[in-house]
């Protein structure tokens, strides 16, 4: 069993998601109950994964029993190993909370195929996580693309115009990357991991390594829309049914972010990413720019979803700029902040799926007096809210810290002064909803100046949708004070050599 | 004459760079969504096409199946001069079905976008979003 | 809308030509062996009679030889196969398809189990891929809509 | 807009020229991916697969967890067609 647990992690949500149908097809109720199962029997296999890797080190398991070079591997060790409980926790969250979300915003004929869809999408991310091959990874980002374009494009009345986007420049990031996957095999002739990162090292002088590296920062650029390749995101995050927001924004953008720190850190060394291309000054600026642009457009939006998904646009440059500064205390913020910041976006995006769920609308200028129609959601989102900001003790602050110390330790002033600005600013836009709240009288009440007195109703959102909201936010509270053991027990080790 | 035999050398990558760039600026620059999908296809087999000239090999290899004078009882007498390289090969026969795949995803869009708006250029749609947003 | 438009030529030009395909689409799956071919060829092939079958004549035609359901469940066995095959082979006490580990249930020896499971994963592939074009040209065709295409 | 098309195509197009330099010749029997990998392929696929076509063995078994791959990506394809066109016929 834990040997077998890199791949059944893997093939038990695969084999269900064909097993799924065919149970579908029976009767429809059975799918959301094995979707949910096969979500948990997930992270239960990724936590086994993660207390082997913890105990022995790096996991290999050859498939189809070929020694490396010749066939797959999978290579698991701790970067993989944290990534893998991430994605598998907040899909299992996100599936739990599903149900009800879902048979309100589908039609039923479709539930049947959105869940065998949501498995396919999981298993692709999982499978982009536990890979030791380059091309083994370029066919498990395009099963999540697929099954992400899909999922997203069921979403609301425009939602297939901003589908379509998002597909041309999800290939064209495919195929940069299938292109730098082409050009390491013409100068090395493998595709494995461990042995380009084996064979690469005489060759960084190549014209041919250089510009690899330039296509597969390129291509996954564009897979977490780092900001001038960000166009596709805030439509088609803000159009998708919430379930599906949640997911995607809290996973797809996470996994690109690994995808670019495995070629960056393991594919190549350090040394060549930082000295023989100017990687730093380049991803560093174009995070800033993009920390920046994410929020000031959060800062203009009245649609919740639309502002959630600009600032996940500034958060894929938090996480960037901590990869690029290039020192142990900047790579650690950011993979601690890829774990924070799934979190808080599944969590808040939940919440803006609730909204929808009652209230059928999330503009946030109409949301007033809502939290004494839903104390617990609302008191969740203000949580998700600080720790967003980054206010301690929540889980946002230690990773905001660590990229600060980053940015100072490579002294670079302007990114310091930009972390903080963003930060202030995702401070002023939560801050706008905080007002809407709580401090604006109600405009169907000034109407009828009779009920004027009359308290709204509470009215929660079913137990389904509420305690996922609520085990999400409380988590934030956790991570954040637990978060000095995540990076002794996981991260310290996740940092590459050379630093 | 260095210049000419590095260019007549290396003929496979000028093919397939312009193919690429043809493609490219049809996704990128073409108005109508039709075309941006024959431009990806364009590219994607452009890629396809780099793929398969790095499994060619000059001086006689032939396809890679083993020829019956070679399948001695067990022992094998191949050398690997006398066939191509099969990876690049294998490599290509999946990322022909992943981008089947993605073209059938992008053609059922499509027809959920004309199916919505009756148009296929994207000026003209973002035009009847903008008016729906109007009224 | 697909209609049927009775043309005597094309129908019976593709009553001799479908059962040909059929039979030249399993030969290239199980000779994908010894010679250019393979499960996703074959499995093109088959799926290449089928859409013909809907061009010569209408979705009617078609539906009376595959069923939208047979078609969906067939695409989830082709898939099931090759996956069920990798899992046996777990099963069986060897690496995720690992087949020379299927010589426990087959009589041949390692290195010939290698070759019946690749045998076994075409097969998985050929029907997944042929159901699957199906599929695909089917509600790409018609839209969506092709359920009042009685005859 | 068509102006930055130009330029991103064209910045695109040189990158890649300026590649090939060092890239190996067409067909170079020298070139690493003919000395690397492969040959074992070549050289021993009778003796462990007991398969003629190289291309068969090499996707079904060497590298058959990317032909699953493959598969699980044609079978996201049919149903994504399902999901996003089929019109139920209760409406």
């Amino acid at each position: 069993m834990k040997e077998q647990a890199p791949i059944l992690i893997i093939a038990i949500p695969l084999i269900v998601s064909f097993l799924n149908i065919i149970a579908g097809l029976i009767r429809r109720n059975f799918c959301y109950p094995i979707t949910v199962l096969t979500m948990l029997s997930c992270v239960y296999l990724s936590f086994v994964i993660l207390d082997t890797v913890i105990e022995t080190g790096k996991i290999s398991y050859r498939l189809g029993g070929w020694e490396p070079p010749w066939g797959i591997e999978y290579v698991v060790d701790h970067l993989n190993a944290y990534m893998l409980v991430i994605v598998s926790i907040v899909s299992f969250v996100v599936a739990f909370y599903s149900k009800r979300s879902i048979e309100k915003e589908l039609h039923p004929s479709k539930i049947i195929y959105f869940y065998t869809i949501y498995l396919l999408l999981a298993t692709g991310l999982l499978g982009i996580l536990v890979t030791g091959d380059l091309f083994n990874l370029f066919v498990f980002l395009e099963i999540a693309s697929l099954a992400g374009y899909a999922l997203i494009a069921i979403g609301e009345d425009k939602a297939p115009l901003a589908t379509f986007n998002y597909i041309i420049m999800g290939t064209i990031g495919a195929c940069f990357y299938l292109l730098g996957v082409g050009y390491l095999y013409i100068v090395t002739g493998s595709l494995n991991i461990a042995d380009l990162t084996r064979l690469l090292p005489p060759l960084y002088e190549s014209k041919v390594v250089l510009v690899a590296f330039a296509f597969f920062v390129v291509g996954v650029a564009v897979k977490i829309a780092l900001f001038p390749l960000h166009t596709w995101l805030p439509d088609a995050y803000t159009l998708a049914p919430s379930t599906v927001s949640a997911f995607v924004s809290a996973t797809m953008t996470k996994v690109g972010a690994y995808a670019m720190i495995r070629v960056m850190f393991t594919v190549f060394e350090p040394s060549f990413s930082f000295e023989t291309f100017p990687t730093m000054q380049i991803l560093g600026w174009v995070a800033s720019a993009a920390m920046m642009f994410g929020c000031i457009m959060a800062l203009a939006q009245t649609d919740l979803k639309r502002m959630l998904a600009y600032i996940l646009v500034a958060e894929v440059g938090y996480i960037v700029m901590g990869v690029s500064v290039g020192n142990r205390e900047g790579f650690t913020g950011a993979v601690l902040h890829i774990l924070n910041d799934s979190f808080m976006m599944v969590s808040l995006f939940l919440i803006a799926g609730a909204l929808m769920y009652k209230e059928g609308h999330r503009n946030i200028t109409k949301l007033a007096n809502i939290n004494k129609k839903m104390p617990v959601t609302m008191g969740c989102f203000i949580i998700a809210a600080i720790s967003m900001v980054g206010v301690p003790p929540t889980a946002g602050f230690f990773s905001k810290w660590y990229l600060i110390l980053g940015a100072i330790n490579a002294q670079q002033w302007f990114f310091v002064a930009f972390l903080l600005l963003s930060s202030l600013m995702v401070a002023v836009a939560f801050f706008r909803i905080v007002q809407n709240i709580f401090f604006k009288p109600s405009e169907s009440h000034e109407g009828h100046s009779s009920h004027a007195h009359e308290e709204p109703v509470r009215d929660e959102v079913p137990f389904s949708m509420q305690l996922p909201i609520f085990v999400m936010s409380m988590s934030l509270l956790i991570i954040g004070f637990f978060s000095g053991q995540i990076i002794s027990n996981v991260i310290q080790y996740t940092v590459p050599k050379g630093f | 004459m260095d210049t000419i035999d590095f260019i007549i050398g290396k003929y496979n990558y000028w093919v397939y760079i312009i193919l690429m760039m043809i493609g490219f600026y049809a996704m990128i620059a073409k108005n109508n969504f039709g075309k941006k999908l024959v431009g990806m296809n364009i590219f994607q087999t452009a890629i396809i096409l780099y793929f398969i000239s790095t499994a060619s090999k000059k001086g006689g290899a032939t396809i890679p199946i083993t020829l019956s004078e070679h399948m001695g009882a067990g022992v094998s007498t191949v050398n690997a001069v006398q066939y191509l390289n099969p990876l690049p090969h294998v490599l290509m026969l999946t990322a022909i079905v992943v981008m089947v795949s993605t073209f059938g995803v992008a053609l059922a869009i499509l027809i959920m976008l004309y199916k919505k708006y009756k148009t296929l250029e994207e000026d003209e749609i973002l035009g009847i979003i903008k008016a729906g947003k109007e009224s | 809308m697909v209609k049927l438009y009775e043309n005597l030529i094309v129908q019976t030009v593709s009553r001799l030509l479908i059962p040909a395909m059929q039979i030249f689409g399993l030969y290239v799956i199980a000779h994908g062996h010894g010679s250019p071919g393979g499960g996703f060829q074959g499995g093109c092939i088959l799926g290449a009679s089928y859409i013909l079958m809907l061009a010569a004549y209408d979705i009617a035609e078609l539906k009376r030889h595959m069923s939208e359901t047979l078609n969906t469940i067939l695409c989830c066995t082709g898939v099931l196969i090759y996956a069920g095959i990798g899992l046996l082979c777990v099963i069986l006490g060897g690496n995720f398809l690992d087949y020379s580990v299927l010589y426990k249930i087959l009589p041949v020896d390692p290195v010939k189990a290698r070759y019946m499971g690749m045998l076994g994963v075409e097969i998985g592939v050929g029907i997944a891929v042929m159901s699957v074009m199906i599929s695909i040209f089917l509600n790409i065709a018609s839209a969506g809509e092709h359920e009042g295409a009685a005859r | 807009m068509k102006f930055i098309a130009i330029f991103a195509v064209l910045i695109t197009g040189f990158l890649l020229a300026y590649a090939t330099i060092d890239m190996p010749d067409w067909g170079d029997p020298n070139s690493p991916p003919s000395t690397h990998v492969s040959p074992r392929y070549i050289e021993k696929v009778i003796i462990e697969t007991a398969t003629p076509n190289m291309v068969t063995a090499v996707l079904a078994d060497y590298r058959g967890y990317d032909t699953l791959g493959e598969t699980v990506v044609i079978f996201t394809a049919g149903i994504v067609c399902i999901l996003l066109l089929r019109r139920s016929p209760d409406g």
